[in-house]
């Protein structure tokens, strides 16, 4: 006996209750109806979407957050549920984190030397943040003197900024004109710099840990 | 570790070059070498007076701004052609190195500007702990799945789900465990419900909330409605269900009479 | 400005939602609308069960006991939970089991009420499998009355997540250690200082334009 998508509707809709913020995948909810083909239950998610986006007298509405379908308060309702809670919210990323995190969105494998390069400071302190929030992970090693640590992003990372896919990031505006053309010489100033900045930077720091003790 | 000193509202001195090049509106990709670097050394001086310690990144990149701007007021050299070109620095290749960096630092700065936007409104979205699944049998097998681990970033997720559950829930604990409800006022909830109901209520329907205050309240409340004949229990055999119900003629039974507040 | 019945519903729905089976208690509800008389809001909740109870296509259904309104699933739901949690999970471990765990990890040896208090929730079936595992173990008894049982983890955690000790473990964001932490006057002066350090150089390249000019 196939069920039809009213009661369809409802099942998923309890499903999503039930599951909460962990949300549904479309493939657990094919697995609930055998029978029933993925696009149309697709459609009903869609269908349910809308409608409760539309209805007024309703503060849920559904998302679709990194591949999950999760049924989540509208945005109107953060005041009264954060009143209700009277508890402070949760901190946002600082600037640095958030750069670092955009940078190893975008590069990935990335090491933090090239990371450091691209913002011109250290960024060992939003690595930390970023690892302790569970938003970045160690993918691996490369290859070359001394084997760094290369960086990725971890499905966290969509869920903690709304994206169903990588292909939700924003679009990075539009790279510098022939990067790989520079002359010679650049590269060789180039590189210098970034020597004289490691020196000085970990002179700096062993200063800085020293004083601290 | 990451040193102290951060100067300002920059994330560093490249943070600091486009902030410059903006309010200055200059064109960046045609810099003024000597009149940024003259501003850049400007601020760097006035940090240095307010004390503040500035870090090394900025000192290096002030250096660096000073070599471009040196050379490019001495004449070019006139260098012999067998020599190897990266002799001599070229200031206008050191410049476009400069512009490319600050280029590809903006892209970046952009893109976190935007993810902050996504990090917002995610922020406000908030939602239910996942339910209990157990009681529809739902068992976590006995033996350890070798093929699909969870890993240590699986428990890191979990612990800032925790996080953003414990917002929205901790003071709902607080909150009940401290309002030291009146026996009073649960007593008038109880008797609504059965007046709503119109018929016996199972003991247990009545406690709701596993919260120890709310229990002992609730459990008073019954005690209490009893002593006052306005409920009945029964029971039909030892260790069965406990059904509550409305004594005859308790419709005038009212709540704010002064005897039933504590 | 006194909210319309609609928007009054909206939010309560939300409210029942996030509070989940727990649900909430009139006087909770009431807190939230300062200005709206109890039996206006008793009206919506009353009317927001029978909508919830005629909609077919809604899984979903509001119960009222003693003086606690809930959002759960309706009856029918308990057959399809049961298929739904037949299904294998994406994680292996629950996200009940994953956050006690991690809670035993990084602050053993605890007890089962400390772990409790942490995560605002029974954790009594998260221990049970946690130990079924192995990846815990009973360490001891805390000192004080019952002297309750203390919980640590066992080589077999190290083993299951790939560590090589416990100092492998991520460092724990300040957030984990203590929630209700708010930012400490260090931060507020920061943030103090870093406007006066901006009006300051917004300044300076006014001048700058200035003399250019």
């Amino acid at each position: 006996m196939s069920l039809t998508p009213t009661k369809m509707r409802s099942i998923i809709e309890g499903l999503l209750y039930l599951t909460g913020e962990e949300g549904l995948l479309l493939d657990q909810i094919a697995k609930v109806f055998p029978d029933a083909p993925e696009p149309s239950i697709r459609e009903i998610l869609e269908k349910m979407k809308r409608d409760y986006e539309e209805n007024e007298a309703s503060g849920l509405m559904i998302v679709e957050i990194a591949g999950g379908w999760r049924l989540v308060t509208k945005p109107f309702m953060a005041t009264y549920a954060e009143q209700f809670a009277a508890i402070p919210k949760m901190t946002p990323l600082s600037q640095a984190s958030l750069e670092t995190v955009a940078i190893i969105a975008y590069r990935q494998p990335i090491s933090r030397m090239e990371i450091e390069e691209v913002r011109g400071v250290k960024s060992e302190k939003a690595l930390h943040t970023l690892m302790a929030k569970g938003l970045i992970k160690e993918v691996g090693r490369a290859e070359g003197i001394g084997r760094p640590i290369l960086y990725g992003i971890t499905p966290v990372f969509l869920d903690y900024f709304g994206l169903r896919s990588l292909e939700d990031l924003p679009p990075l505006s539009e790279a510098v004109k022939d990067p790989g053309e520079r002359p010679d010489e650049v590269d060789l100033l180039y590189n210098r710099y970034k020597e004289t900045v490691k020196e000085w930077s970990d002179d700096n720091a062993e200063q800085a840990t020293g004083e601290a003790k | 570790m990451e040193y102290k000193v951060k100067i300002d509202a920059f994330e560093g001195p490249l943070d600091l070059l486009l902030h410059l090049i903006k309010t200055l509106e200059i064109d960046i990709y045609d810099i003024p070498v000597a009149q940024i670097t003259d501003q850049y050394l400007q601020f760097i001086h006035h940090m240095r007076q307010l004390e503040l310690d500035v870090a090394s990144e900025y000192l290096v990149m002030a250096a660096s701004l000073v070599a471009i701007k040196s050379r490019m007021l001495l004449p070019k050299p006139e260098l012999p052609d067998e020599e190897p070109e990266d002799v001599y620095e070229d200031p206008e290749a050191s410049r476009e190195a400069l512009m490319q960096q600050l280029l590809d630092y903006q892209r970046y700065k952009e893109a976190a500007e935007a993810l902050k936007e996504n990090e917002k409104s995610r922020m406000r979205l908030y939602t239910k702990p996942p339910s209990d699944l157990s009681q529809y049998g739902c068992a976590d097998a006995a033996l350890m799945p070798v093929s699909k681990r969870a890993t240590v970033h699986d428990m890191m997720h979990a612990l800032q789900q925790l996080i953003r559950r414990k917002i929205g829930r901790e003071p709902l604990h607080t909150k009940i465990a401290k309002q030291a409800l009146p026996i009073g006022k649960q007593m008038q909830a109880v008797v609504s419900v059965l007046k709503n109901t119109r018929q016996p209520v199972l003991f247990s329907a009545l406690f709701p909330y596993s919260d120890r205050g709310q229990l002992v309240v609730t459990f008073l409340a019954l005690l209490e409605l009893m002593k006052k004949n306005v409920i009945a229990c029964r029971q039909e055999e030892n260790f069965s269900d406990i059904l509550v119900s409305l004594e005859e003629g308790t419709d005038e039974f009212d709540p704010n009479e002064d005897a039933f507040h504590y």
